[in-house]
């Protein structure tokens, strides 16, 4: 469009130069530096491999990644399955105002910081909780039950956080879906099933994926939610990058449990673009 | 076309970040423990010194983290552990060497001072004096777990999901003791001393299913073993007695294996801009009637000579019912911990906690 | 093909045109949008430019407003070359083909914004935009938000916004295109009207030969980049210049033929045609034109017989449409068909699909172009 | 399937119980007359709002000292991230949006790219990178370089490393839909670039600048990962809260958790009511 570059073109192109080198890439490359150094003496570092090797001989290392990508992944799948329905019953069921109001509700704990909405749950689950008192109340169970402090809560509480990421844009693909095109499948005789997997699903695959990858991204990125609903037996890798480098201020090993978890998450996602079909830039711009 | 109107927003964003960062010294920026620095405390230094106090509450980690992370800026004065500033200083470099000309040596207890200013020197010089001391050993509900005597019967049969311990390495180097070994004699070997962590691990892994929880924050352990959710806990001596004033059947046991001593120092960052003022905060806390106060809120037991004598009786009567002479004399005193074996120990723990 | 450049025939040289173009030239790329096109426009005209969509008079347009640069050539106002004058310096305004009404303002504000650019005191702003308001019938409006406007409405204050401003010249680029039709009627009258009382020169644009014709003192027609053809509408409509002057310019039948003589073409059915050739080729390829209402209908042959070309036809089918309505007629053996307009008080009023009819229609009315 | 089933509407009815049940027990429970949040009901009391402490020990949250300075920390934060979020955002739509240079498409693409980092790992990696910078230019101008080392500028750092992305699609999104005709009116009727920027082009933008300045402020306000490694010797609120949380359950903390959530509603419904101006 504008073929000559004036001094204002240079002039906003400086913003996102620095922002994107000096805040993303070079970080990164000087956490992949880091994470290739190797501690041979009191302030003392070497190129070497060992940080990864530590991982690959440690068993807790690599375990916990394991687990954090396979939790990760199911508490994707788990907030998709709960979150269809609502997004459906939003975008076509409901009408007029009460559909705005549905939507809006739906919006509204969000904007409740993580941390608070993680203390509900631990009020709710923890063994002198309010469940646990429900429970005993109604004769439900004889004793206090403990709820908090494992994987259980930990998934409940991925999931509930991932829900508004993935109602909002299920919604949006959802509304452009024409129903007739639903009616013209059961015409058609196709059955339930037939129409949710051929033309409903379909339909709203954007919405889906770009749903998908935030809810995965930030379930993967999480640290709040495991730290305090997650058992004696549960860690999130995550915690395993903070615990290197606040912990153990063992930077360089934290620096490449960091590049491990980014690979892990890119490759997910990119999998998953791959999978269903999508480009990366038209659904991050729609999530 | 947009260039005047951004370039100006940035530059001003720019200048702002600058200042934001810049000028204001004056306050002491201490990095300290919970309970070290009371609100009455801090105001009657203020007001003898007219220097500001800027309190940030933190743990033996976090200290040396933070003080790494910042190449040791961002804090005055800070009150690591005495066996955890050798290795850090080796390491990071984050503290400078005190100059004890400053400081008024007579205010300490004299065998103290001189086993920490022993325990914190690094090429001769020396980055740490004691404040506050303390023990750690058992807390056990004597009614409903009569048989708690040592670390290692935390984990014995009956106690099912009712015992207590910090995922730290305290309770490494505890049940190392309980089983019999040393883990300070093997230090400086680190092969030995990681077989040594490996075996402790697996013993504590065994012991998991007694665990009710880890705790970390006091106020959980406390809350549990007043309702009797949790019977014993590896803990802090005046945790126990402070649960004993409330609930008699609570005692703070020294184990057969040994309580663990530990000393909380005064450091200052490599990179402190209020030396004046740490120096001051430092005498002015070891005077007697202040270490007293101070120590009484901590709960726990100062290096300042002659507080003891202002401490309550209560105190006093507990300490000598949990430390008979022989108790005192197997207290374990940690010994500086050198660079790399916080690794060793770090892993063991992360293993237990995730439960592989 | 090289023609001369053409121009009006109604300028008075006496005095300096409003706007002259000299060779002005724009390229996209190998494609010239504008190629080489001169004229001028007297004081107090109203010129259009009429052309296909894509023919390069919006291009030609944003070079007047200043939004362009010509690659040749020079674009003068009032004698004054407007090389190097940015667009916020021209004594040209322009009604956009949306209008671009800013959403933000207010209508007052919108036909101030002008005036405050100008530093205008902002009493007299508001003076003069009262003023300009009335004069447009918007006079209680100032303080409507422009969202709250009709589309005649909204219309009248994107001139207004220009009008304030007293320019040279007022470009308007297609600014009945989004009316419905009765409204644009009425707004062909209104801008007629609003040219006449302010008396500022106007260069409109368009794709409707309608709007040129009904409003225009001079209509330049249009075509890939060029001017075909300057003039008075009725020249135009009378004396095309070209085939696509005479396709472009009112409604009309037209044929691919072949030149039989030179004044003489055959239809590919068989049929010759009589007519009045432009141009100077006599063989080969040839376009024919004739007007619907320049076809005589007769319901037998001897009406007809001072015609030049004549023809027994079938009706096959009556488009009706009031004063406007035609027949579509097939000439038996010809092989050709055409539209003739069909007049509702005369003797074929009723006529039906299907019926007989003589038709014909001057040599003179008959216009062959080579192809 | 398109008049809902009754066990669909049971089910969207459970799913915002399940949605709403958390927020309502931390809302309930800032008013239990108790030392912690949970049954039984002790009686209600402000205690844990403007208490001096002389009841349960710890003063309410309005008097709360550290609390409020965490809650200074964050807004100190929030205002120069929510700024700069807007003014580089805008700056970046009018880049991706009015001008054509080659890699712009890789541009455009890198900018998506703090989306899916975890937010821990841009923590760590600007953490590691600031240091080194410190480090070097800390020896070479031998000063100290404070902004460089954890604390306040630097979390605001992190947080519009990723904050700025989201900025930048808002902003864009609207100024893609703008008609350009209007800046060649505004133009046409006088008026510089300048001023065209300013009396058209930003009050259509400014809805969209608004809107991303609000979410730029709460998203800097909750954000816990990057601001937890980032963090000096001052911490905002959540992170603050985190370590309140992990010492243990007590009311203050429901009590801070509703002020934040009025607060947040507050930002919300001002979010929401500029965006309905826009449309």
């Amino acid at each position: 469009m504008m073929r000559a570059r004036g001094l204002a073109f240079w002039l906003l192109l400086l913003p996102p130069v620095l922002w994107l080198g000096l805040l993303v890439i070079v970080p990164h490359v000087e956490i992949a530096v880091l994470s290739f150094s190797e501690r041979v003496g009191p302030r003392l570092y070497e190129f070497g491999f060992a940080n990864y090797l530590e991982f690959l001989k440690e068993p807790l290392y690599w375990r916990t990644y394991a687990r954090t990508a396979i939790m990760s992944v199911l508490v994707t799948a788990i907030t998709l399955v709960v979150a269809f329905p609502v997004a459906f019953y939003i975008a076509k069921a409901a009408q007029g105002a009460t559909k705005a109001v549905l939507f809006l509700l739906c919006l509204l704990p969000f904007w409740a910081s993580e941390l608070v909405r993680t203390l509900g749950w631990m009020i709710l689950l923890r063994e002198t909780g309010l469940v646990s008192a429900l429970l005993q109340a109604t004769g439900l169970a004889a004793g206090p039950v403990e709820l908090l402090y494992n994987d259980g809560a930990v998934i409940l509480g991925l999931v509930y956080g991932g829900l508004l990421f993935m109602v909002v844009p299920l919604v949006n693909a959802l509304d452009s879906l024409d129903f007739s095109l639903v009616e013209a499948g059961f015409d058609l005789g196709g059955s339930r099933i037939d129409v949710l997997r051929r033309i409903v699903v379909p339909h709203a695959m954007p919405g889906i994926v770009a749903g998908s990858i935030v809810v995965f991204m930030l379930t993967v990125g999480n640290f709040v939610t495991p730290a305090l609903l997650g058992g004696k037996n549960g860690l999130w890798f995550t915690e395993q990058i903070y615990a290197q480098f606040i912990t153990r201020f063992n930077w360089p090993q934290g620096a490449a449990f960091g590049l491990l978890l980014l690979v892990l998450s890119s490759a997910i996602v990119w999998i998953g673009l791959r999978l269903t079909g999508q480009g990366f830039g038209e659904t991050m711009r729609r999530g | 076309m947009t260039n005047r109107r951004f370039n100006l927003a940035l530059a001003g964003a720019l200048a702002a970040l600058c200042l934001a960062t810049g000028a204001e010294a004056q306050p002491l920026r201490l990095l300290t423990w919970a309970d070290y620095a009371p609100k009455d405390i801090v105001d009657q230094f203020t007001k003898e010194t007219g220097i500001a106090v800027e309190v940030t509450l933190s743990n033996n980690e976090e200290m040396i983290s933070k003080l790494r992370a910042t190449q040791g800026s961002g804090f005055d004065l800070a009150q690591p552990s005495q066996d955890r500033i050798l290795g850090p200083q080796q390491e990071f470099g984050i503290y400078k060497p005190l100059d004890l000309a400053q400081i008024k040596g007579e205010q300490f207890i004299a065998s103290m001072l001189e086993a920490t200013k022993k325990n914190t020197t690094v090429a001769g010089k020396v980055y740490g004096v004691p404040h506050i001391w303390g023990t750690d050993g058992l807390v056990v509900n004597t009614k409903l777990a009569p048989n708690v005597k040592d670390y290692s019967d935390l984990c014995g049969a009956g106690l099912e999901n009712k015992v207590s311990f910090r995922t730290k390495r305290p309770t490494l180097i505890a049940f190392a003791f309980a089983a019999g070994m040393d883990p300070f004699a093997s230090y400086g070997n680190k092969a030995a001393y990681t077989a040594m962590m490996e075996k402790v691990g697996a013993t504590l892994a065994a012991c998991k299913k007694n665990v009710k929880f880890f705790w970390e924050g006091k106020d959980p352990l406390l809350a549990g073993l007043r309702s009797g959710e949790i019977v014993a806990a590896m803990a802090w001596d005046t945790g126990g007695w402070k649960l004993n004033g409330e609930l008699p059947d609570i005692k703070f046991v020294a184990p057969k294996a040994g309580a663990l001593g530990w000393i909380d120092t005064f450091a200052i960052p490599a990179r402190g801009r209020n030396d004046k003022g740490a120096y001051a905060w430092i005498n002015f806390n070891m005077r007697p009637e202040i270490a007293a106060k101070v120590a009484a809120s901590a709960g726990n037991f100062t290096a300042s000579k002659g507080a003891d004598a202002l401490t309550q009786g209560k105190l006093k009567q507990q300490f000598q019912e949990s430390f008979p002479q022989a108790a005192i004399d197997n207290i374990k005193w940690y010994p500086a911990v050198p660079a790399g074996i916080e690794d060793i120990e770090g892993k063991v723990l992360d293993r237990l906690k995730a439960g592989s | 093909m090289r023609r001369p450049p053409l121009r009006g025939p109604a300028i008075q040289m006496t005095e300096i045109a409003d706007l002259s173009l000299v060779r002005v030239t724009k390229r996209f790329g190998a494609h010239a949008a504008v190629a080489a096109v001169e004229f001028d426009v007297a004081r107090g005209a109203f010129f259009s430019i009429l052309g296909p969509s894509g023919c390069g008079k919006t291009t030609l347009m944003r070079m007047i407003a200043g939004f362009e640069t010509p690659d040749e050539g020079d674009i003068a106002i009032r004698g004054a070359s407007m090389r190097g004058v940015p667009a916020n310096r021209r004594p040209v305004n322009m009604v956009f083909q949306n209008l671009a009404l800013f959403p933000t303002m207010t209508v007052g504000e919108n036909v101030a914004y002008g005036l405050a650019c100008r530093g205008v005191a902002r009493g007299e702003q508001e003076a003069r935009v009262r003023a300009i308001l009335s004069r447009v019938g918007l006079g209680e409006f100032v303080d409507r938000r422009v969202t709250q406007l009709s589309g005649g409405q909204r219309q009248r204050v994107a001139i207004a916004r220009c009008l304030v401003l007293e320019p040279t010249l007022l470009l308007l680029d297609e600014p009945l295109g989004a009316l419905d039709l009765k409204l644009r009627e009425h707004m062909k009258i209104e801008l007629k009207r609003l040219q006449a009382d302010f008396r500022t020169t106007f260069v409109y644009i368009t794709h409707d030969q309608s709007e040129a014709l009904v409003m225009s003192d001079q209509v330049a027609v249009m075509n890939r980049g060029r001017f075909e053809q300057v003039g008075s509408p009725r020249a135009l409509y009378r004396d095309p210049a070209s085939a696509f002057v005479a396709g472009f310019v009112g409604d009309t039948n037209r044929w691919d033929a072949e030149f039989a003589a030179a004044d003489r073409v055959r239809l590919p059915g068989g049929a010759l045609v009589a007519g009045r050739r432009f141009g100077t080729a006599s063989a080969g390829p040839a376009t024919c034109f004739v007007r619907p209402e320049s076809v005589a209908l007769a319901a037998d042959a001897a009406a007809l017989a001072g015609l030049d070309n004549r023809y027994a036809g079938e009706v096959v089918s009556v488009l009706f449409d009031g004063a406007n309505s035609t027949l579509l007629v097939r000439a038996l053996d010809g092989g050709f068909e055409l539209r003739a307009t069909l007049p509702q008080t005369g003797a074929l009023a009723g006529v039906e699909k299907g019926a007989r009819v003589q038709f014909g229609w001057a040599a003179d009315a008959a216009r062959i172009y080579a192809a | 399937m398109g008049k809902p089933t009754r066990a669909w509407k049971l089910y969207v009815a459970c799913f915002y119980l399940f949605l709403f049940a958390p927020l309502a027990v931390v809302a309930v429970f800032a008013f239990n007359a108790g030392q912690y949040p949970t049954p039984p009901w002790r009686g209600f009391t402000l205690e844990w709002f403007v208490g001096t402490g002389a009841l349960f020990g710890r003063p309410g949250v309005l008097r709360d000292a550290p609390m409020l300075a965490s809650l200074l920390a964050s807004v100190k934060v929030a205002l120069p991230v929510a700024g700069l979020a807007v003014a580089l955002g805008t700056a970046n739509a009018f880049l991706l949006e009015r001008h054509d240079f080659p890699g712009k498409a890789l541009l455009a693409n890198v900018m998506l790219w703090p989306l899916v980092i975890p937010g821990v790992i841009l923590g760590i990696s600007i953490l590691a990178f600031s240091s080194r910078v410190a480090n070097g230019l800390e020896d070479m101008l031998d000063a100290d370089l404070d902004f460089l080392r954890p604390g306040l500028p630097l979390v605001v750092a992190g947080q519009l490393s990723f904050i700025l992305t989201i900025s930048t699609l808002v902003i864009s999104a609207r100024l893609r839909r703008f008609d350009r005709s209007l800046e060649e009116a505004a133009r046409d009727l006088g008026a510089s670039a300048w001023r065209t920027l300013v009396t058209v082009t930003l009050p259509y933008l400014s809805p969209a600048m608004i809107g991303a300045g609000l979410v730029a402020f709460l998203m800097s306000f909750e954000n816990f990962n990057t601001t937890l490694i980032l963090v000096g010797s001052d911490p905002p609120l959540p992170v603050y809260m985190y370590g309140q949380m992990r010492e243990g359950a007590s009311p203050a903390i429901n009590a801070v958790s509703l002020v934040l959530m009025l607060g947040t509603a507050a930002i919300a419904t001002l979010f929401a009511l500029v965006q309905r101006r826009a449309d």
